[in-house]
């Protein structure tokens, strides 16, 4: 195989050759376990506070605010299964919606069976939560609120400075999944009433296994793995000290580099719909054409199915996916293209391309070629296109 | 995660297409998964299958087997389709993932729906052969651990 | 400061130079998300089975019941706190000791506040579990015996055998927290009847911030991190695939060097211990002399102070523990020595060294002349000491 | 960990050591991390503090602290080293961590235990100075996120 164009950049991307670097001397020189009281120990535990203040600084948070895991699945679980045995005092009613992430709705459901009251909002066909369905779901039992920052799968972002005011305004704790959306679009939990925000590192060009749980001072979660008192004895564990610098480094050039490169990013994430929609029929685009991640294309093919079109891509060598790239354990069409109303058989033949800063001009060309050929193919074989 | 018999059947498949006034012609799917295969078998009066065409909306592993299973049954007296399983096109195309097992029902499932189609046409019954499911999805099992 | 000897090998190790090459293809080129369906995703796929393998091989267990984690603290959370959950219909006793490490203690308190029952069993002098105890603890609510194979404060290694068969005839879930113990002493779960098993690869020159959870075919506990499908469902988040090939290349190397590795530390590890308690009056030896890591050294320095002692040393270049280091946020001196029945003032006055296959003779002979220099200077400070 | 002043301290104590027949001599302890330290005074006629030495079994900032106080209160009066609190031998210092805020007050009792010991062989009263513990451990504050 040739070149291969990656525009699957919201299941992982590319560890930044400058994160591994700033990575590498922690394995094998600056070994030491931050705990410890010798010289080399100090050196962890310095490069873990500065990477602690690169991340707190994208939030525009106080960097003792920032809580170091193992991914954006452990923040979300954290996050609900902690807030749920907090706050049982006060109720037990928690509102989310219908397309969060699984490492959300399989946390709810977890908690359900426990005794927790979820509301699983829906949205509009754009993918986009109804600010007054949110309003009429609080309760007084009303605990959480816990809504996506921006979509995997359809990109679209959230009103989350309004959903901010309202949990303010009721005294609900806001947790947000942002772990597509750290990075990638500002992000100030001040401004925006966050109270508790989930983050990975791999999806910012940062390395695989950590991620952070912002959780505002006052809150009054605990552990959710107990064990040393690591990370303010909040979440024990020996400290994953490599991957803790990368992820600031990826932080920091992340939010450097945010506004030029989501700026082309979106341009060329603009032509792609619009070439397709226009050169390709019987398409359609998913999630909210504005207020959506700059990298994010989500498309249905008619009569087509997901899989066949993946594999003749990746046959082409373009790597991409179809509904989100986590659940593929699954056979069922994406929950996020049924919850904007997508029809079954039309969710199954959606195509998911997440562009990265390398990805050009001539890349999208390419692709865009490639998809009219594969769709043209396919559609030829189905027994549900009749042209 | 296919073999490369399953990725050639999917990258060229044999005898895609359609058969104008068919002997038979079956369609079924899986509603788990959403996926359709039709299947279109010219036979003989001998009952031979001359030909075999199909068309598929679904994964690989539907694909390719599609594919394989038209091989298969091609130039075989209808009897003799009937023995040809999922089992057996599996294994011509060197095996599938445990999640795309179900796939290689579809085709079964499509040569017998056919099948079943030329025995109503001819109003004749085919020893062994039931009427086929349109539907084949089954109770999704519980992993054991 | 010069040539620095570390001594600190069970708080931490140095990632293998090899593992890390290993890793290094994981993080820039071969980074596809192994959910994924395209080709460089299956890179990252079969990289993570043959970890898996690696690892399973060491412990002559199924590479299948291999779950991979964060680290031994998410193990032992896991482990306790899904077993209380899928077990409660049986029971809701817990069965362990009072010298397990805190991820294990802490997640027990947690449990206690949920309505779990835990004997917390005594250990003798030498910190070694005391059968005919354990056996009168069991009950018919009793679910689940969590005994550490080995003790990471001073090293003593506990009848694994005798207990897993104990539970075996006991029908009760043995799981034991092996974080010490993996690679460093034989173990075959089915020879030993373990149910469940926890690790962590920094412990044995793999990377920080991957571990893994064995789990028993059969044994019916379920996630503890809920989201996507991957670890067969068990344990959701994007596979840290760099931390995973590092371990499977470290377990493998551990495995292979054991014999002779083991058996180097071994004789040195005995080395020092004759010659400090020979050498320095007012010390005991804390542990089992025999049924202990081969690498470790934990002495008791009367009428001294650990901390002061630890500084000092790193003043010579030497890193060394007192107590555990996971727990040095806290003052109090360590469960483990009060358990084996020192004193507080004798427990403070404790010295953990663990060695590694770099440790040499001129190494122990330079720490054994630092220690009596530094001991005899703070004993001269000290107002317990008499001379 | 520790500021530069602390490990100079830690590293060169001054005035480690006993005094014979001292004016006065104080022992404290923290019970919670099973510190103690023993201050020794040498006060002369007009009260002034001629020798203070110190014997500490303890932390590195417990070293330091001690070394750092008899520094300061040496050549004072009786009533000037009652000012030296353990906020005074911290700045002097530079600064300890929080967490080792605590051990500073133990050079700091270790003093007023001192100057107690030599008011009672006196038979005076010390303005200001109230019996000392000889444990001076507190609650474990909780803290706060
Ligand atoms: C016996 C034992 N269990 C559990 C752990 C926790 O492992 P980790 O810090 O990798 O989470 C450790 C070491 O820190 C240990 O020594
Ligand atoms: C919105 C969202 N939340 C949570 C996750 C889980 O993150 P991780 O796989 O790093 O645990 C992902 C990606 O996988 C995601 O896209
Ligand atoms: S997944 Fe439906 S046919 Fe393969
Ligand atoms: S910890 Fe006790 S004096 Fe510092």
């Amino acid at each position: 195989m040739g070149k291969m164009i990656y525009l699957d950049n919201a299941a992982t991307t590319k560890t930044a050759p400058e994160v591994v670097e700033a990575m590498l001397p922690y394995f094998s020189e600056n070994y030491g376990n931050p705990s410890s009281i010798y010289e080399i120990a100090g050196r962890s535990k310095e490069a873990i506070t500065e990477a602690r203040e690169q991340i707190a600084k994208v939030l525009g948070a106080n960097s003792r605010d920032i809580y170091f895991t193992a991914g954006g699945s452990e923040s979300d679980n954290w996050a609900l299964k902690a807030a749920f045995e907090a706050y049982s005092s006060k109720g037990n009613h928690i509102i989310t919606t219908k397309i969060e992430h699984h490492a959300i709705l399989h946390t709810c459901e977890y908690l359900e069976k426990r005794g927790a009251k979820i509301t699983y909002l829906d949205v509009d066909q754009n993918g986009i939560v109804k600010m007054e369905e949110l309003e009429k779901a609080i309760t007084p039992e009303t605990i959480l609120i816990s809504i996506m920052f921006a979509n995997n799968e359809i990109g679209s972002i959230q009103p989350v400075r309004e959903i901010g005011m309202l949990a303010r305004e009721h005294g609900i704790l806001f947790h947000t999944d942002a772990v597509q959306a750290f990075g990638q679009v500002p992000i100030d939990v001040d401004a925006l009433n966050i109270d508790m925000l989930s983050s990975s590192a791999h999806k910012i060009n940062g390395p695989k296994g950590i991620g952070f749980l912002y959780i505002r001072k006052g809150v009054k979660i605990r552990s959710f793995i107990h064990g040393g008192a690591q990370e303010r004895k909040r979440r024990a564990g020996t400290e994953n000290v490599p991957g803790i610098v990368g992820y600031g480094v990826a932080a920091a050039r992340a939010a450097e580099t945010m506004e030029e490169r989501t700026g082309k990013e979106a341009e060329l994430r603009d032509y792609m719909i619009r070439r397709i929609l226009e050169e390709v029929p019987y398409t359609r685009l998913n999630g909210d054409p504005k207020k959506r991640l700059p990298n994010n294309i989500n498309i249905s093919f008619q009569f087509i199915e997901g899989e066949s079109l993946l594999i003749m891509l990746d046959m082409e060598g373009i790597a991409a996916s179809s509904g989100s790239a986590c659940t593929s354990g699954s056979l069922d069409p994406s929950h996020v293209l049924l919850a904007i109303g997508l029809p079954h058989e039309i969710a199954h033949g959606s195509l998911r391309l997440t562009l990265s800063e390398e990805t050009t001009k001539e890349d999208a060309d390419f692709v865009i070629e490639k998809i009219k050929e594969i769709v043209a193919r396919l559609r030829s074989m189905s027994p549900l296109y009749e042209d | 995660m296919y073999s490369e018999k399953v990725m050639d059947h999917f990258e060229h498949p044999r005898n895609v297409g359609e058969i104008e006034n068919a002997s038979g012609v079956g369609t079924v799917g899986n509603a788990k998964c959403g996926d359709i295969m039709r299947m279109y078998l010219d036979i003989d009066d001998k009952g031979v299958i001359n030909e075999c065409k199909f068309k598929t909306f679904g994964c690989g592993a539907a694909v390719a087997t599609s594919s394989m299973a038209t091989e298969l049954v091609k130039g075989k007296t209808v009897q003799e389709a009937l023995e040809v399983t999922n089992k057996a096109v599996m294994e011509a195309l060197d095996g599938l993932p445990p999640v795309k097992v179900h796939c290689s029902l579809l085709a079964e499932e499509a040569i017998h729906a056919a099948l079943w189609d030329y025995a109503e046409k001819k109003h004749i019954k085919i020893e062994g052969l039931e009427k086929p499911k349109t539907d084949i999805s089954e109770e999704e099992e519980e992993e054991e651990y």
